[in-house]
């Protein structure tokens, strides 16, 4: 039926199987548009949030998915501008992750913020400094950015490939997609860094907030340093999966090791700053407000020790560790593992920066209070999941996103 | 089916030539624009009309404190409610159920109109009547059981005694035929009772609290709206800027205790007899005002029974209170230039007993205090009403003349005015018809502030004829037959005497603010239009033509400098002498077997929750904590070291039934170390089934759970806790 | 985010943010210009487009 | 003492936490003279809106040692270096400012979108959120206010120090051809409302205002002051454990200024 959309040289699930899945994706997406529709129309009351917890389960998602979508920038700034050549077969679908990344964040945003249909005052009124209004114009633009290296992939597929015009456009964006991709990697520096800001310059929450240089908070830098180091390990999981779902490999072991040495080193040296940085805060900033860092972490039936240990040793310095040996890489068990644990790391890690942030009492006669988020907010969490996973079935039948597919998987 | 590459492509391409074309368009702009236009003037958001801001004064009768206030209206909306600057009670200060008085005259708890009951008693189902009906159908009613002889039979309730609505109540009772006439008691009655005991006449007390140099208060509720709230706000400032020592006695740690100097956490219902235990010091020792009490009737033999029975190593068991520290209370107390004594628990709004109020009485007559600056202040009751006595006709000399149903004033309580407590028993123990045939409800209500409230509701079911004057659909109006609503304060012009223990009583007028916002009429030209609707002699005992013509006449020349500057000062102090007692009272026990309820169940008062007839606006409940109400649920504050059995550990926000011999409630736990162990503390003013979503349904009413005491020696109600237990809640 | 709009300030901040926000804009702009009018050229046959194989491109 | 007036004011509060009497007068006159809604559920504290709200602080020790007390929080207009206030910096659409003329920041309710992020960076809790409409029930809307506009759902409001008094006592005095507002002109409807006379409302740089006295008390503190906030809101108490409770110390702190 829509073969002739179908890349050539390359096999296929049926119609019918792919429409179960989209029917069964597409159910769960309906549901978490419902409950966005909820939150439009009567308001985030439909949330557990309250004033106690401004941010919450949304402004993680918006963190985490940013963070992962970082895959797109860094593969995008190491092929373009470093020159790593082998990662051309990884890089469309890099750019298709942060895509979907991107584009959930701005819908998630959009769903989070008290008046949506006020949401553009952010740039028509910018406050310079703010590091939200930093986050926002770098995140659409870069989501433009992103919108224009996706573009050219559309317009490979078979039939749009056809009109002569698509075919040029296609190319000369091709041409000088370096200049798209250092714009993109200048953008996502700032965006990924100011969202690490939005914590940092709280000095109002000894929690979050760390001394810095110039405006940026020590945040900012640890932010994007590891959306840089985890984003391609996102990246390399999502692939997997994929490999996994279609039961095809997809991509050759040399570029996923080579991304996954390159993540390997960025992971192991955030880790090491990462240390520094908590060290710091924990003997020097956060002291001189009146708090140990044990204060942070008891009195409350949540937030423990045991955060710390997860996030900075079992999801920073294991993976760091098996991904800067050779034989971890090359282990398909270990490698797997390793970005698993940095996927769960760096969101961990967001959430602390978010949720903690908020959960901490800061006036002594305040008390801890813990949130969990309402159906509401969960489904409309979920729903990107559901868009992503859509697209991603849509892009990989019809776009040709992995050059090296036809290689690794010749039609008898 | 194909998709042809030329349909796929010339739909593709109108999407995105279509998308392109739009975005270039003003279009999406403008809508953009205008959208978050619309968001800033949402049709569903109020938007307050302007216009020209004037300020009127008036007097608060939301309760007995007589603050002044001052009024912000903007056009012919009363937009907020302030405090009166230069007013003698508050001086521009103003409390929390004053603030929000606007609620109450706004709020959707107002009857609208009279209405008559068309459901069954209590089911709150109602029809709308006109004023001609409503009146008539009362006035028939009355004619009709005055016709048969049952003219005694007609009971009023009212809110307060003083001013010139209760006592045109009052006079139509008279002259209708009935002593039936009776008033919320609160502990001014217990205090007309103690002065007219122990001074021999008819009084009011006043506390010079701001000259005063030493407080020492027997649980009363300084800061928690005991007297006249405002006043004794600034009072408790004075007295921190000067220094001044307050001591609390009290089990449970109010804020009154957490101001004061010194927090004594005796046993609930011990206060009296420590009281007298520092008598027992201060006479032993000579260190009481003998010029003052010496040759003063009773004196030796006072001396000699507090000598006997309250040395303070006697009375420590019962206080759980030691000896030095009496003795050092006493000292201080006694060494202090200006000290007062005060009691009266909580709010003072329950009478309490009268051997506590006499033996509290007693140290300030030993510190020689009354009638001195920083002293108690003995006034005599308002005068400036001055009616002629109305003419009785046969049925109601007859009416009158027959004994009260709450035999206050009879041989048992010859000094009590009056015993609502007693009214339900009498109800509900009277064989065959009911001794209350009729019943007139105004500015009160019973059915919620009475101990025992569900007593109250079955006395209630035995009268025929309830008719309630609310301005508000609090419980008793929705007991009643038919309601012929009271404009609202603000909305009437009333005379507001205040005592409230001013050491300077005043008269307030209260003027109407704005005009009536529904069909109501002011309860003082309901009464005159009732009277002239029964005839005769009735009608003539009410020569008046309106309320208001009644009240200025009544006022004569103060009517003037009322309206002008809303308070006059009323009478000065009148010569007491002193005179002691002994074993006359008895201490008021707590309700209950100890082993069954091992804890003591004390209503505590808060500021924040309005307690009496008028009931609490949302504001005031929103700033209720969420210590006191959870949802719809209340908690009950335990100490958590209190032994409660083994079956049951105490936690915090802990389910559990309380129970007394009176009833039980599912109430949640709140431990707190501000409260003495073994004391379960109650916040009063939670339970309403009446009035609106804001305040209906939340908590329970602590006055289900505790039974009136009769007081021995007044024959008040003395109830001040009642024995109690805590118990798994059973699925 | 204008000059026009009355929050904006000649002031560092403002210039180093919004220049740097402006600068990528530009860049974004002026790349997607290029490449449509260059498409559109290619397409009419001006240039010296001619066909290419895409897979060049990865 | 012309060079004193020409100064920029800045505005601030005293409150005598011996005075207070945790009676809630301010809370309600605040919600009063400033709109603010209710629900008929408003138990839930972490969603209702007390621009000006009491906290019950408590020594934590048992009976009968245990000692209590209030402390009411309105906004504490932080100054934070040269008006670096935590909340003005962080609203990404200049929706609150701190003015430099008065020292007040406001909040501009039809500029909000309602990100919250001024809420994450108060440690204070005085920003609240509407998350419902609000809504009056029939006839109660006649109470409200017409100097201060109600707030739609969907945005953040706090206290504003009165604001809109400031406004109608500058118009007063221009219209009398005065340059200056008096002291009493101009105060918060909490300061005139408190019975106990508790707080004392002025311009902390005007020697003349009663604030700039008592701020200088040995027994006034701030809340959080270690966190560089710089607030315009004082407290006294004559209480030790009180003024500690104003602000974290770690432990070996908290002992060497105990005893």
């Amino acid at each position: 039926m829509d073969s002739a959309l179908i890349p050539e040289g390359v096999k296929r699930c049926s119609p019918a199987k792919f429409l179960i899945f989209l029917g069964v994706v597409g159910a769960v997406l309906l549901w978490g548009v419902f409950a966005m529709l909820l939150c439009w129309i009567k308001g985030l009351n439909q949330t557990n949030m309250n004033d106690y917890y401004g941010f919450a389960l949304w402004i993680w998602a918006d963190l985490a998915v940013i963070a992962l979508g970082g895959g797109a920038f860094f593969t995008g700034f190491l092929r373009y501008i470093i020159g790593k050549d082998e990662l051309k077969n990884i890089i469309n679908y890099a750019v298709l992750i942060g895509f979907i990344c991107y584009s959930s964040a701005l819908l998630i945003l959009a769903i989070d913020i008290g008046q949506p249909l006020r949401g553009w005052f952010i740039f028509w009124h910018a406050n310079v400094h703010s590091m939200l209004t930093e986050v926002a114009f770098c995140l659409s633009c870069y989501f433009g950015v992103l919108t224009i290296e996706y573009l050219p992939l559309i317009l490979e597929n078979r039939q749009l490939d056809r009109v002569p015009f698509f075919h040029n456009l296609s190319h000369n964006m091709h041409e000088i997609m370096a200049v798209f991709a250092a714009t993109g990697a200048f953008l996502s520096f700032f965006h990924q860094g100011s969202l690490g800001g939005v914590s940092g310059v709280l000095f109002g929450r000894p929690f979050g907030y760390r001394e810095g240089v110039f405006i940026w908070p020590w945040t900012f830098f640890l932010f994007t340093w590891s959306a840089a180091a985890c984003g391609p390990c996102f990246t390399i999981l999502i692939t997997k999966i994929t490999e996994k779902v279609t039961q095809k490999k997809l991509v050759k072991d040399n570029v996923i090791e080579l991304l996954a040495k390159i993540s390997g080193w960025m992971l192991a040296t955030y880790i090491i700053a990462k240390i520094l940085d908590t060290w710091y805060w924990a003997s020097v900033t956060a002291p001189s407000k009146g708090f140990w860092l044990l204060d942070f972490y008891s009195n409350n039936p949540f937030y423990g020790p045991w955060i710390l240990v997860l996030e900075v040793i079992i999801c920073g310095v294991l993976p760091a560790l098996i991904l800067i040996t050779e034989s971890g890489r090359k282990s398909k068990t270990a490698l797997l593992l390793a970005v698993i644990l940095a996927v769960i790391g760096v969101s961990l890690n967001r959430w602390v920066m978010v949720l903690q942030v908020m959960a901490v009492p800061v006036m002594p006669f305040d008390s801890w209070y813990m949130y969990f988020p309402s159906w509401q907010e969960i489904a409309t969490t979920v729903l990107p999941v559901a868009y992503g996973v859509i697209l991603i079935g849509l892009s990989h039948r019809y776009l040709p996103i992995f050059p090296q597919e036809k290689e690794l998987n010749p039609i008898d | 089916m194909k998709v042809s590459r030329r349909t796929f492509l010339s739909i593709g391409s109108f999407i995105v030539g279509g998308a392109a074309g739009t975005a270039l368009s003003p279009l999406p702009w403008k809508l953009t624009d205008d959208l978050s236009i619309w968001t800033q003037n949402w049709p569903w958001t109020p938007k307050p009309e302007r216009g020209d801001v004037s300020y009127v004064n008036s007097v608060c009768t939301l309760c007995p404190g007589g603050c002044g206030l001052s009024v912000r209206k903007v056009n012919d909306r009363a937009v907020k409610i302030e405090g009166m600057k230069g007013h003698p009670v508050n001086d521009g200060g103003i409390c929390i159920l004053g603030l929000s008085g606007l609620q109450l005259l706004y709020g959707p708890t107002r009857v609208k109109t009279p209405l008559k009951r068309v459901g069954e008693r209590g089911q709150g189902k109602f029809k709308k009547i006109s004023w001609d009906e409503a009146l008539a159908e009362a006035a028939e009613k009355l004619g009709a059981l005055r016709a048969e002889g049952k003219s005694h039979t007609v009971a009023c309730i009212s809110g307060s005694a003083g001013g010139t609505v209760p006592q045109l109540l009052k006079r139509l009772l008279t002259a209708y035929g009935s002593p039936n006439f009776m008033s919320v008691p609160t502990m001014q009655d217990a205090y007309a009772v103690t002065l007219k005991q122990m001074h021999g006449i008819d009084a009011c007390p006043g506390f010079d609290v701001e000259n005063a140099d030493f407080v020492l208060s027997f649980g009363s509720g300084i800061i928690e709206g005991w007297g006249s709230p405002v006043r004794m706000f600034k009072a408790n400032s004075a007295w921190q800027d000067k220094k001044i020592k307050v001591v609390q006695i009290e089990s449970n740690k109010s804020n009154t205790a957490a101001k004061a100097a010194k927090w004594i956490p005796a046993r609930p219902g011990s206060e009296g007899v420590l009281a007298l235990g520092i008598a027992h010091v201060m006479l032993r020792d000579g260190l009481y005002k003998k010029e003052a009490c010496d040759g003063a009737a009773g004196f030796e033999d006072f001396k000699k029974w507090v000598a006997d029975n309250y040395a303070p190593e006697n009375i420590a068991a019962a206080t759980g209170i030691q000896k030095e520290t009496v003795e050092s209370l006493a000292k201080e107390f006694a060494a202090a230039a200006s000290p007062i004594a005060l009691c009266g628990r909580g709010q003072g709004r329950t009478p309490g007993s009268q051997y506590e109020f006499m033996a509290v009485h007693a140290l300030n007559m030993l510190a020689g205090n009354i009638n001195k600056a920083g002293g108690v202040q003995i006034i005599p009751e308002p005068k400036y009403i001055a009616w002629t006595e109305p003419e009785l006709d046969e049925i109601a000399q007859k009416g009158t003349a027959s004994p009260r149903i709450d035999g206050a004033g009879s041989e048992t309580y010859p000094h009590a005015k009056s015993l609502l407590n007693r009214l339900p028993q009498a109800i509900l123990t009277a064989e065959g018809a009911s001794p209350v045939q009729a019943l007139l409800i105004s500015e009160a209500n019973p059915c919620y502030t009475l101990s025992d409230t569900q007593a109250v509701k079955k006395a209630f079911a035995k009268i025929p004829f309830v008719v309630s004057f609310s301005s508000y659909m609090d419980e008793s109006a929705q007991n009643a037959d038919i309601i012929l609503p009271n404009h609202a304060c603000l909305e009437r012009l009333e005379d507001v005497p205040t005592f409230a223990g001013l050491s300077k009583p005043v008269i307030g007028l209260s003027k109407p603010v704005i005009k009536p916002q529904f069909d109501t009429k002011h309860t003082g030209d309901a009464v005159i239009a009732l009277a002239k609707a029964l005839g005769d002699k009735i009608a003539a005992a009410f020569p008046w033509e309106s309320y208001e013509a009644c009240l200025k006449e009544t006022l004569g020349d103060k009517w003037e400098i009322l309206n002008e500057k809303c308070f006059v000062a009323a009478e000065e102090n009148i010569e007491a002498p002193l005179q002691f007692f002994t074993q006359e009272c008895k201490t008021v026990s707590a309700e209950g077997d100890e082993k069954q309820y091992p804890f003591v169940l004390m209503p505590y008062d808060s500021i924040r929750l309005a307690n009496g007839f008028i009931g609490n606006t949302p504001f005031l409940t929103k700033t209720v904590p969420d210590t006191v109400l959870k949802k719809n649920e209340m908690l009950v504050a335990v100490n958590p070291k209190s032994a409660c059995g083994d079956s049951l550990s105490l936690k915090e926000g802990r389910s559990v039934m309380l129970t007394t011999p009176k009833g039980s409630a599912k109430v949640r736990v709140h431990l707190s170390e501000e409260i003495m162990p073994g004391v379960i503390a109650v916040p009063r003013g939670l339970g309403h089934t009446a009035y609106d979503k804001y305040l209906a349904g939340k908590g329970v009413n602590c006055n289900e759970l505790i039974g009136p005491a009769e007081d021995a020696g007044s024959g008040l109600d003395a109830v001040w806790g009642i024995r109690a237990k805590l118990s798994n809640v059973s699925i | 985010m204008f000059p026009f709009i009355f929050e904006w300030v000649w002031d560092m901040s403002h210039i180093v943010f919004m220049g740097g926000l402006w600068y990528a804009l530009t860049i974004i702009g002026l790349g997607m210009t290029y490449c449509l009018i260059k498409a559109i050229a290619d397409t009419a046959g001006i240039g010296s487009g001619g066909h290419h194989h895409h897979d060049d491109h990865h | 003492m012309n060079k004193e007036h020409n100064k920029a004011k800045k505005f601030g509060m005293v409150i005598d936490l011996d005075k207070c009497t945790g009676c809630g007068s301010c809370m309600v006159a605040c919600m009063a003279e400033n709109n603010v809604p209710f629900k008929a559920d408003e138990t839930n504290k972490l969603d209702s809106i007390t621009w000006m709200r009491v906290y019950k602080l408590t020594n934590g020790k048992s009976f009968p040692d245990a000692d209590f007390c209030y402390l009411p929080r309105p906004c504490m207009h932080c100054e934070g270096e040269h008006g670096h206030s935590p909340c003005v910096s962080v609203c990404p659409a200049t929706a609150t400012d701190y003015s430099h003329e008065t020292g007040i920041v406001s909040q501009i309710y039809t500029r909000c979108f309602g990100c919250r992020y001024c809420m994450a960076a108060c440690p204070y809790h005085a920003r609240y959120f509407n998350w419902w409409d609000p809504v009056w029930p029939e006839g109660m809307e006649k109470s409200l206010n017409p100097n201060v506009s109600v707030r739609m759902r969907g945005i953040v409001e706090k206290c504003s120090f009165c604001y809109h008094r400031y406004q109608l006592a500058k118009e007063k005095a221009y219209y009398e051809d005065r340059r200056e507002i008096e002291e009493q002109e101009y105060q918060t409807a909490c300061t005139q409302a408190c019975p106990a006379g508790a707080i004392t409302f002025g311009d902390l740089n005007n020697p003349e205002h009663a604030v700039h006295e008592l701020k200088k008390n040995p027994n006034a503190f701030r809340l959080l002051e270690r966190l560089g906030t710089n607030p315009k809101v004082y407290y006294i108490s004559s209480r030790e454990w009180v003024r500690l409770a104003g602000d974290n110390y770690l432990r070996q702190e908290g002992k060497s200024e105990k005893n």
